[in-house]
């Protein structure tokens, strides 16, 4: 399907250029964070900018994440639009409650008063051994706690535009982007997220889940790294003559329930596929919220394809024997088939 | 430099009116607490920190501040919302958690936020430090004029987010001033139990900038302190810090019986009070009269009793309208 | 049932006693927090304690949350077993990282070669007007990161018998009191969590849960002050003839599923109560659990009586408004009733 | 206090041996990721930070140390563990994720945990500083001999986690010492950038304890003030601070361009190689022979690759013991 006028761009490029776009029309707009400047950013998402716009607004932080996240919120609450960056979401334990406390609640003890129009970009995932304080996911966390929008782009066309969604937004943001998806070479990077990408500035709506591939007979229903796995697992279940339909959540909060139930309702079968924890996070949120919905559209019961509740081990044969992967989506259709009520 | 005739006016106006305030809140706040005091119970529900004896830090401060400058505040929050004029009728509804309060009920005493004079609070340790930085960022950012003043107690000086703060304005060269509100305790645990160094002032040097302790709760030398930090931020010369000696007449939160306190430490302090003792300096130094002095008082209780009667009088949220608010309009 | 020989104690006054016990016969245990010596803890957990034993196994801290919980995690390492107090659960924000990455992972990460026996306690929930930072309940927060066994107790029997487990247990433990359960007066009181407690220690097993009422309807599952609602519920439903189980689940992690299961198993519906926020968290933890194990047991759609997904708000109104009770768990029941299939 | 002529030799050879362990890494690091550099690659995955012209920190300090004594480090842990004494066949294998390895491949480089040696680590910046610090209690506490050491970088300094720890271990007197390797990078921003002040011994004022800077990477001059410091942290007079000014001679981490330094800087830095200075030095002193010498370094090498060799030799996990040692045995 690709257009010879198509423009495609990795996550990290386009997420430079959101941010790039907003910045020209926005003076408000800054960026801050550990080696966003000269370095780019670890993952390349802030690459270019300290040359077109400068240190001061382009601002390397010391290694302060409590102080800085917070000197976010203060400089929203004043009039500034900050995109800030928390270089690994591994790292929010040494400053979660300039986030949650400070970031996701200061609207509502304002009464609506004060708005906070800022971003928190942090990158979440892996697979390259990084080991255990270095790539969680972390969307169960981030998302069970009021006050913050959370967005995790697929790819590179919702990575920009959820990126100008998130700056305009008068709310906090977290925007949780996927090491392994950012197309970087060094850390592998997936094919599927770099797409096409329109030149201009747009928006993809935060809140809205996506139909990413239709189909009938069973819902797999992801986010981030695990839609491409998804979608790897439809073809070689299509391959069985099985036709799986795939979800990409894109944003955890607000979450679209009713495009997850209504997939549902058609395939009758639900698959949800994780990177965080398995418990208590976004897979027993998915499979919940279409039970409590209704049970009667269950032809068989729901499936979780989660990374284990064990720290992340370093060991490249530990480490993928924990990831989600096509294989075990493939394998959890095929134990849901034996379970399927008489 | 010292105050004038008109500032040591409004600084003592303050001082009455915080201190007549907390008074009637203490007051009310037992409404429906008793016989047996449950603190879910009356028209006031919930902690409530009194900041009773704190009063010249947060005037000798906020006397050289405009509601464009930003202050933050800590879980104890009064004085420093009534001398940075917050709105005491929306204030004392807001603790009252009614419709009318400053976020309509939502926030209540540890969270009082009024945009109109920049005034914001977090009753998490040292929480407040980051936000003021932050403005003081966006002001210089925005050539705007304005400083920002993080109000802090001592106890929070030990707190990871405190140094963090003070290294990232300095660094950035920031209109920011920290005021640490030496109490000499955090709720039980006395400031030498808890930190390494006599007097926070020395810790200016961790950062580069400027430390002073001002001794004895006395709100003229505070003013002075202050006066120099605040000057030195306007003109865009950093940071620094302001160690002030206070006293706690209050218990950490009401119900506190303050058993921690050594004998007979409470009475020495009720014979620091500063409210008296600035009345009577500013008698002696021919500040005001009498006769000023008791119409200070007498309006100061008057807005008070003004403010509570609002606030009584208000109605209670609609409960549904907890649901509301959560992200901008 | 009251037997005249009984001895009622206040959860507070048993988690003091579980400890004093302990600290009798284990020189290595010792508490550490923020005013837990001469005051005796905020929520009266420690009193007592600095009389007995001194101030230099009772040690009241800085306002430093990550310096002395990371400490106690050296401490840990080295031999002792600290009994560490995080005042309360919401500031969680400022020291997470010495909790979820050192506490919770370094046993992982040492191979099992070192033991993490430290036990975090924390006070959670309130219902008494304490506002957005002072009373969450964090629940899902907690359960969802690996390392950490996780328990919450509902009356004094329990907290005393797992306090004893945790201090006894090599593992990291987050032990999460009730403030409402804690027997203080000026918090309102529970009357149902103050118990007979025997005097001799004793431990309760973390990892299983109890059916602390028997029925045949409906299974309500929650912990902590909910158990208490779920039982004033199950009241309400028996005088409209209909017999609910309560399930206290007691620990969050080990999750004992197996009991979840079979409660619902035999009812045929489930109704889960929560004072923590909604999403991501325990409520949909517990219905995925027993839908993804089988969904043939269930007669209707699960519901969720849960803290709704916004900060807490102060004013007493709007509090109660959000807060579970057993009006709303008998609600659940009738909408449940409506939503049976065919 | 200098080093006896045996310290001397000790501290070369562990120079020596960490030098040729992380060139031995280095090497083995780009096997399998080639054309195409991928981290995930290779018999060495994932992130690798180098400690190359650091050593003379680790061997200064360590050289004053016993297994006894606890130590932990950071994201760059390998010079000094290895001269704490961490079993290298044990920590190569580790890093090459292999189930022989210090915890059979579950933790990897950045955490290297040998109980055996009181040696942990975090990856989390100054989060290692809570540990030591706790260690350092347990000792004072137990009556047990044993000092504990944090080294951190320069950059952990402005971390939140620092300034608690700093101060808990000040205000209980605990026998702790914090080394902050002052490698002038934090990533790729600059100290000066970072850091309100020029040199981070000042902050020692914070915490009312001694706080040294030592100037010029030279192992000597390390040891002797750690020397003070962990004499000091023995006789029960509590903690110090060290800062050491010293060079990263590698990028960050493999892989790293490091385009954000001045033109030219790196190659001053070779110069000032601290592994040919301190041979050269010990030539010069008569404190080592060239035959020695020679020994010394033919001896380290044979260590590195029996290491290595027993890290290649050895089996992978089980994949599935992913799910095990979560909770103690
Ligand atoms: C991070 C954090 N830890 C602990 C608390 C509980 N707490 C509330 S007030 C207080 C004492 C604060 O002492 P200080 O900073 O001196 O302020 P003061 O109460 O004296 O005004 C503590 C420990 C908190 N709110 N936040
Ligand atoms: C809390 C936290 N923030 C950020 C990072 C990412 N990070 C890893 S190393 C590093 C630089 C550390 O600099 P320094 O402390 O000077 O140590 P060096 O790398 O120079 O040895 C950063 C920012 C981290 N690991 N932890
Ligand atoms: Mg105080
Ligand atoms: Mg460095």
């Amino acid at each position: 399907m690709t257009k010879s006028n198509e423009r495609k761009l990795t996550i990290a490029r386009a997420m430079a250029e959101a941010t790039a776009q907003e910045m020209r029309i926005d003076p408000s707009v800054f960026v801050m964070g550990e080696d966003i400047a000269a370095l780019g950013g670890v993952y390349g998402n802030t690459r270019g900018l300290l040359d077109e716009f400068g240190a001061e607004r382009i601002r390397d932080t010391p290694i302060s994440e409590t102080a800085f996240i917070g000197a976010a919120v203060g400089a929203a609450q004043d009039g500034m639009r900050p995109l800030v960056e928390l270089m690994f979401v591994d790292f929010f334990g040494v400053c979660f409650d300039a986030i949650y406390n400070l970031m996701a609640k200061n609207i509502y003890f304002s009464g609506g008063n004060l708005k906070v129009p800022m971003v928190l970009m942090t990158s979440t995932g892996g697979g390259y051994s990084d080991g255990g304080q270095h790539w969680q996911c972390l969307y169960g966390t981030f998302a069970h706690l009021p006050g913050m929008k959370v967005v995790a782009p697929s790819n590179a066309y919702d990575a920009k535009g959820l990126m100008t969604a998130a700056m305009r937004d008068d709310s906090p943001v977290v925007y949780m982007y996927h090491k392994g998806l950012q197309g970087m070479g060094w850390l592998g990077t997936e094919a599927g997220a770099t797409v096409h990408v329109p030149e201009e500035s747009y928006t993809v709506e935060i809140g809205k889940a996506k139909v990413v591939r239709e189909g009938r007979d069973v819902s797999i229903v992801s986010v981030g790294m695990g839609v491409h796995n998804a979608l790897k697992a439809a073809k070689k279940l299509e391959e069985k003559g099985i036709s799986a339909e795939v979800v990409d959540l894109v944003s955890l909060v607000p979450l679209d329930r009713e495009t997850i139930r209504a997939s549902v309702a058609k395939t009758g079968r639900l698959i949800v596929v994780d990177e965080d924890y398995q418990s208590y996070g976004l897979s027993g949120e998915v499979i919940a919220s279409v039970t409590e919905h209704d049970i009667s559209v269950l032809k068989a019961a729901p499936k979780r394809v989660a990374f284990p509740d064990v720290p992340i081990p370093y060991a490249r044969v530990m480490e993928q024997f924990c990831l989600p992967n096509p294989d075990k989506i493939v394998a959890a259709w095929d134990e849901m088939g034996a379970l399927q009520p008489a | 430099m010292a105050p004038t005739r008109d500032e040591q006016h409004w600084m003592y106006r303050n001082m009455v009116t915080s201190r007549r305030f907390e008074e009637t809140i203490a007051k009310i706040y037992f409404e429906g607490k008793s016989p047996a005091f449950n603190m879910a119970n009356g028209p006031i529900p919930g902690e409530m920190h009194l900041s009773d004896g704190q009063e010249p830090v947060a005037v000798g401060v906020c006397a050289h501040l405009t509601p464009e400058d930003v202050v933050t505040a800590t879980h104890r929050p009064h004085h420093r919302a009534i001398a940075k004029g917050v709105d005491l009728d929306k204030m004392a509804a807001e603790i009252f958690g009614k419709a009318t309060g400053l976020s309509g009920g939502r926030g209540g005493h540890m969270h009082l936020f009024d945009a109109d004079v920049n005034f914001a609070c977090s009753g998490i340790i040292a929480q407040g430090m980051g936000p003021a930085v932050g403005a003081a960022l966006s002001r210089k950012m925005q050539g705007k004029p304005g400083v920002a003043v993080a109000f802090v107690g001592e106890g929070a000086v030990n707190q990871g987010g405190w140094h963090e703060a003070m290294n990232l304005a300095a660094v950035w060269n920031l209109p920011f001033v920290c005021v640490i509100e030496d109490n000499a305790w955090g709720i039980s645990v006395a400031k030498s139990a808890a930190t390494a160094v006599p007097t926070n002032d020395v810790r200016a040097a961790a950062y580069g900038i400027p430390g002073e302790r001002v001794e004895g709760n006395d709100p003229f030398a505070i003013y002075e302190a202050a006066g120099r930090a605040i000057a030195r931020a306007r003109a865009g010369e950093g940071p620094s810090l302001i160690e002030v000696e206070t006293y706690r007449l209050a218990g950490h939160f009401m119900g506190d019986a303050e058993g921690y306190r050594p004998e007979g430490e409470k009475d020495g302090l009720f014979e620091k009070d500063p409210i008296p003792a600035m009345r009577a300096r500013l008698l002696k130094d021919g500040a005001a009269s009498e006769e000023e002095l008791a119409a200070i008082e007498t309006e100061s209780e008057a807005r008070v009793e003004k403010a509570i009667q609002f606030a009584r009088n208000s109605v209670d949220p609609a409960p549904e309208d907890a649901l509301t608010r959560v992200f901008a309009a």
